[in-house]
């Protein structure tokens, strides 16, 4: 293929953030897929269109997912990305790396793909970005041989996601690392092998911070929490106070609840403890001196969802508290997300998400199916309609 | 061969010994300057986090050149977080600042943390994706080189975390973000009966339709699009490829905001839709960066300390952010799908 | 018909609320229908159930509503209440009487029907509860020599209604009393003889304190505000002080906006006009230091309904300020709520309240056909999804 | 013969002297006791309005005694409230405990204003209603009995308004009360094919149905019901009454809480269901009115002064509405209809 110019990608190299044309440029020069594609992706910038075709069906043996088939639709301009397919490679707990796991990605990459990666994707895999039909299983062989395996694609479990949690942070109320890595290799079938309605997302967060995005990008969001009320360690408050932290201003005064009461004389902190909903405003403005209880575990929400089709839903409460324990495998959690599957397989309809067939068959149908009892937890507040169902054991004949 | 169903790396092959050894066992953690984090164990153990931004889309070179410097300062241990940003995780208070020196001889930002703008989450767009209405990693760009010196320091009001999702299925999960950029049609779909008839499932293809727009047409064995029905949502055309939805000349961005994921203070919020349509002007997309602009500036010298996008707008009230904007309110703004109901204003007091 | 006892309703004659079966009762004695009313009412008691039928078609010449039919499910055993139905007298606004009318109404009602009353019903409408077919028309003939006419039933404007307005309240934006009957009397045609999809209620408040419930119970909601900002009388501030009021706590702390500042020191209280949302919570507290600005009208909201069908709806701002003169003719709201009809009455299924119709079609069909032009203060958040009609003028072709 | 279209009486013809002639000018009120309300004039005019309990359902004979007393203590002048009081229009402040007195004396209770249970708004019920689920006059009075002392004084925390729909058409608009007590039915309509046949159109009828649970059945000329699918709204037994569905057994009563109207303080909101169900026991209705009281006690107790039912609620939370009044929460407290998104807790944040 003859050089071309790139003056429209060429301006993407100014400025000061790091720019992804460099990054195919500096692809380009080892692989003629990637020269390629900056070339096509020059023409998407003067034509403003992408010009990819849907994916066929592509994979490796064994697996009904893993793997994105991706076509160009100008294969006669662009013959090397005629086939320019995306393999998933199902990321560690928290997106921990050593160098050396990372090498072996790329030097199998170098070899047998584009060169080109994200990292990550949106859903938390690392992503090789471009290859050929005839290099999927050799890439999966090496991938596997250097330890690594495939994420989720298609209607199945995605490769679920977690935050540092333990690994480096004060607020986790649960080993997110450990629950993430457990939890994933527990449901490796319903991850590689697509039966589903629809895709679904298992994202965990050690605090209601949410640093995954749980509540909004997972089907399945475990947030830890506790059960207790805050630790307050009140010399430590003295420290803040000495520091020239303003604690009424802003750690009481922007307490959702107003449960937290700083005595300005003694510089004691105290929280009333039923009023507080443990936010975690406090603890991230205080975290010397205010941590979580002692009675950890998470709340469970489910149903996040972006906008497509019947619009875009966050998780909401169906366990408000869950504890999610090393020590017993997590099995409270396993048994609630298999009989959750289990009903949602049954019920949901295709390319429905588990958040849209609740809401087309109504909540109480969904509890009473999987075994949930109803608490007030689960909702802001309660039906403002008195359109209940009654069921039939509970009429006089 | 390979072994089918061995799953991910485990996680503690790839903890630096720092970790290993204070797991769970972190006391607080300080953010000492834009783009560090100083973690304190109970033992009294530092660790920092040096984090920094990539553009997520990136070659070989690249992560073999981050490994470079993760054996250097880090023990050759390095992590990304969800926001696709890079973090090198030292346990020698030493080597901080030489890390960052080499970054900055590199050329990558040191930021992200604290009251900052965060690194965008975003999707392909024209890049590799086959539904996209504009592309993902160009308006990053655009949008990250304007906003450069806010990643690279902390003098937001709070943290402020912008996504992009390049059509309407927001692979970005977009819809809860502080900033959200969304690729959007603005035209029904141009039907290929050829390409229908080829292998599409029409009952399928019909059900696809949130609005209910599409209806098989039997004499073509193909289906018909009523236009007035059809909000260009494209998930026909995921479904299908013959209901061609791409329109070069219509296709743009819409920009949405006040979204929060985190429950602190507030619960978590959607995005809101404050612009419908920008037009797709690239390499650089100055009508979009001019708009984000805007709305991060207003917010900035509006809102109070540690008050999120979100947050400060349902305080002063959405009809105070366009006035306080500048931008124009008009009724594409109005919700008319299923939930509509509940962003209607039911109450006589508001403000002008 | 033999004397039955009435032990249940008789158990409703104990207790210091002012019993109702004490009335029927009264009515009993003079009227032979309510005693049996009153024995139909005590078998209701004893097996759970009413016994009314679906109204049949009656009415008067010329009117197609203000009768409602109303029929025993048991003529043989309560022959008097075989035909028991309902007339709707239009109420004067304000529901203000002077005796006299009242007397005319109890004199015509002695004589040509069971003696019962509601005053009001629960649209607004004087109700004489229990008639003959054959007396409807003498009724009519004699409440409309009276000075009286019939309120609204049937898919027709309803008796419109208002709150005491400037005839008592300080707080009253506009005159409620004369807006409610200038425009009842405009739309005669429109409440006399139903016309539309379904019926059309609109009520008229004279503040945001909403007596009148309009948010709640109109399809068309006439709240009084004012445009400019409080006009605040500092000398009637410092009376409230030496009164004991804590201006801070009672009113500053509770404004929904917090834009009062009350100076303790110098006694003055302050406003700051653009964060005021106008609630009325301050005046309601202080009305002798506080009042409505002067550039009054009101806020006009649309929509308001109760649960049966598509659930409740309370009304949504459609006009954030409107001028209500009477030296107009109330000649904006005319010119609006007739476009709004029209557009409804093209648009509208049966039985399909207005608020079910733009729900339905969409708040932006609704106002481009209306021509009412969208602001932010139609809405408490814009919408969260992308899912935009955007007209073909404003596409390129 | 009627003169048609005359419209309502002038209420011009129906005011007192003093409101005339002080009408717009009225500079600000007070509510001096229980059921009295003095009006000041920028005149200096005063009037005082003596607000007095009416069960709405009333005879001629009680009409023509407030006429008399009317005539005695006001002119002959008074009005009625929104909420079905009586108003006595006193412009001689002499005149005002008299007639206090006088009202006694015939057991008219004098209340209703402030910081009061006002009267309950009420539909037709058993005494005249087509539909009914529940007795309206006589729960209302068993409830106004139980709640007397909190009409006749002002010692609750805000006023209260107590609304009664006997079925699920809310005559009485229920849906945004303090506490709304609900007719409600609950089980599937028994067809009557012969009254269907007759006269009942079947498109409409089916149309009719919000959950789509009634079908055609052609081989009847009538419809057949999906049971499961049936919510007992009584909306197709408006429509025909061949769609029997009062049923003794199993019709009952509802509570719901919270709701509220004005726009002072928060914006108006919905009243949410408590309490799906209580029987119906006539003719006191003892397990409806123990649970009123228990809800208006528990507020009495906890709520700030001047805060409403439902602002008392949304402050401290619904779970710990639940909990402080110990009422059972069930799944059928959580909205599964239309818009039963926006009620799903979607926070990690809330209380027990």
């Amino acid at each position: 293929m003859a050089e071309k110019r790139t003056p429209q990608l060429d301006e993407l190299e100014k400025g000061q953030w790091p720019s992804f044309v460099t990054e195919i440029k500096k692809a380009a020069v080892k692989n003629e897929a990637s020269k390629e594609l900056l070339h096509l992706l020059e023409r998407s910038y003067e034509e403003k269109r992408g010009h990819w075709k849907h994916g066929g069906i592509v994979g490796v043996k064994g697996y009904g997912g893993g793997v994105i088939g991706r076509y160009t639709d100008l294969p006669e301009d662009y013959p090397n990305l005629a086939a320019f397919h995306t393999v998933r490679i199902n990321s560690p707990s928290g997106w921990f790396y050593n160098t050396k796991s990372l090498r072996t990605i790329c030097d199998i990459w170098e070899k047998r793909g584009s060169g080109l990666m994200n990292f990550h994707g949106a859903t938390g895999d690392a992503i090789l970005l471009g290859t050929t039909t005839d290099q999927l299983q050799p890439i999966f062989d090496e991938l596997s041989e250097g330890g690594f395996d495939l994420g989720g694609s298609g209607s199945d479990l995605r490769s679920p996601s977690c935050c540092v949690g333990p690994g480096r942070c004060e607020h986790a109320c649960y080993d997110t690392l450990e629950a993430c890595y457990n939890i994933t290799n527990q449901y490796q079938d319903e991850l590689h092998r697509p039966m589903w309605p629809y895709k679904f997302k298992i994202k965990f967060s050690g605090c209601a911070n949410d640093c995954t995005a749980a509540i909004a990008r997972s089907d399945c969001a475990v947030i830890g929490t506790w059960r207790d009320t805050l630790t307050i360690d009140q010399e430590a408050v003295k420290a803040y106070v000495a520091e020239g932290l303003n604690i009424q201003a802003v750690v009481c005064d922007r307490c959702p609840t107003k449960c937290l009461k700083f005595d300005a004389e003694t510089q004691e902190l105290s929280v009333i403890a039923e009023e507080c909903t443990r936010c975690m405003h406090c603890i991230n403005r205080m975290p010397k001196a205010i941590a979580p209880g002692k009675e950890r575990g998470a709340t469970i929400l489910l149903g996040g969802k972006s906008t497509i089709v019947q619009s875009a839903f966050m998780g909401w409460v169906i366990v408000p508290f869950m504890k999610m324990e090393v020590e017993d495998d997590f099995q409270e959690f396993k048994d609630m997300i298999e009989r959750i599957w289990e009903w949602w397989d049954e019920n949901g309809k295709t390319r429905e998400r588990i958040g849209e067939t609740i809401y087309r068959l109504g909540m109480t149908n969904f509890l009473t199916s999987v075994g949930l009892p109803a608490v007030p937890q689960m909702v802001y507040r309660p039906r403002a309609n008195p359109y209940v169902f009654w069921p039939e054991d509970e009429i006089k004949k | 061969m390979a072994i089918l169903d061995q799953g991910p790396l485990n996680y503690k092959e790839q903890l630096p010994p720092i970790i290993k050894e204070n797991y769970g066992k972190w006391r607080y953690h300080e953010n000492p300057k834009a783009g560090v984090l100083k973690h304190v164990s109970e033992s009294g153990a530092e660790l920092y986090s040096i984090r920094v931004g990539s553009p997520r889309l990136v070659s070989l070179d690249f992560i073999r050149e981050i490994c470079n410097l993760a054996d250097e300062y880090c023990d050759g241990y390095l992590r990304f977080t969800a926001r696709h940003n890079v973090e090198f995780l030292v346990s020698d208070a030493a080597k901080v600042e030489p890390l960052i020196a080499a970054l900055g001889a590199k050329g990558l930002p040191v930021g992200g943390t604290g009251a900052s703008v965060s690194n965008i989450v975003h999707t392909q767009g024209w890049v590799h994706c086959h539904t996209p209405a504009t592309d993902a990693s160009g308006v990053v760009k655009a949008v990250m080189d304007d906003l450069y010196e806010y990643f690279v320091s902390m003098k937001l009001p709070a943290q402020m975390k912008i996504s992009l999702a390049c059509c309407l299925n927001m692979c970005g999960a977009a819809h809860c973000s502080d900033i959200a950029i969304v690729g959007v049609h603005r035209t029904p779909p141009r039907i290929d009966h050829d390409k229908i008839r080829k292998g599409t499932e029409i009952p399928s293809l019909v059900a696809s339709c949130p609005t209910g727009a599409i209806r098989p047409n039997p004499k073509e064995k193909s289906v018909v699009v009523n236009d007035a029905k059809c909000m260009y949502c494209g998930n026909c055309y995921t479904m299908a490829p013959g209901m061609e939805i791409i329109d070069p000349q219509n296709d743009g961005i819409a920009i949405l905001v006040g979204g929060k994921v985190a429950n602190a203070r507030t619960n978590p919020m959607f995005s809101r839709m404050v612009i419908p349509f920008l037009p797709n002007n690239p390499p650089r997309w100055p009508e979009v960066t001019d708009a984000i602009r805007n709305i991060v500036e207003t917010w900035a010298a509006n809102a109070n300390k540690g008050e999120k996008m979100g947050e400060w707008i349902e305080r002063i009230g959405w009809e105070r952010f366009f006035s306080l904007t500048g931008i124009e309110f008009s009724d594409k703004l109005i919700d008319d799908f299923i939930f509509s109901r509940e962003t209607f204003r039911t109450s006589a007091a508001f403000k002008y």
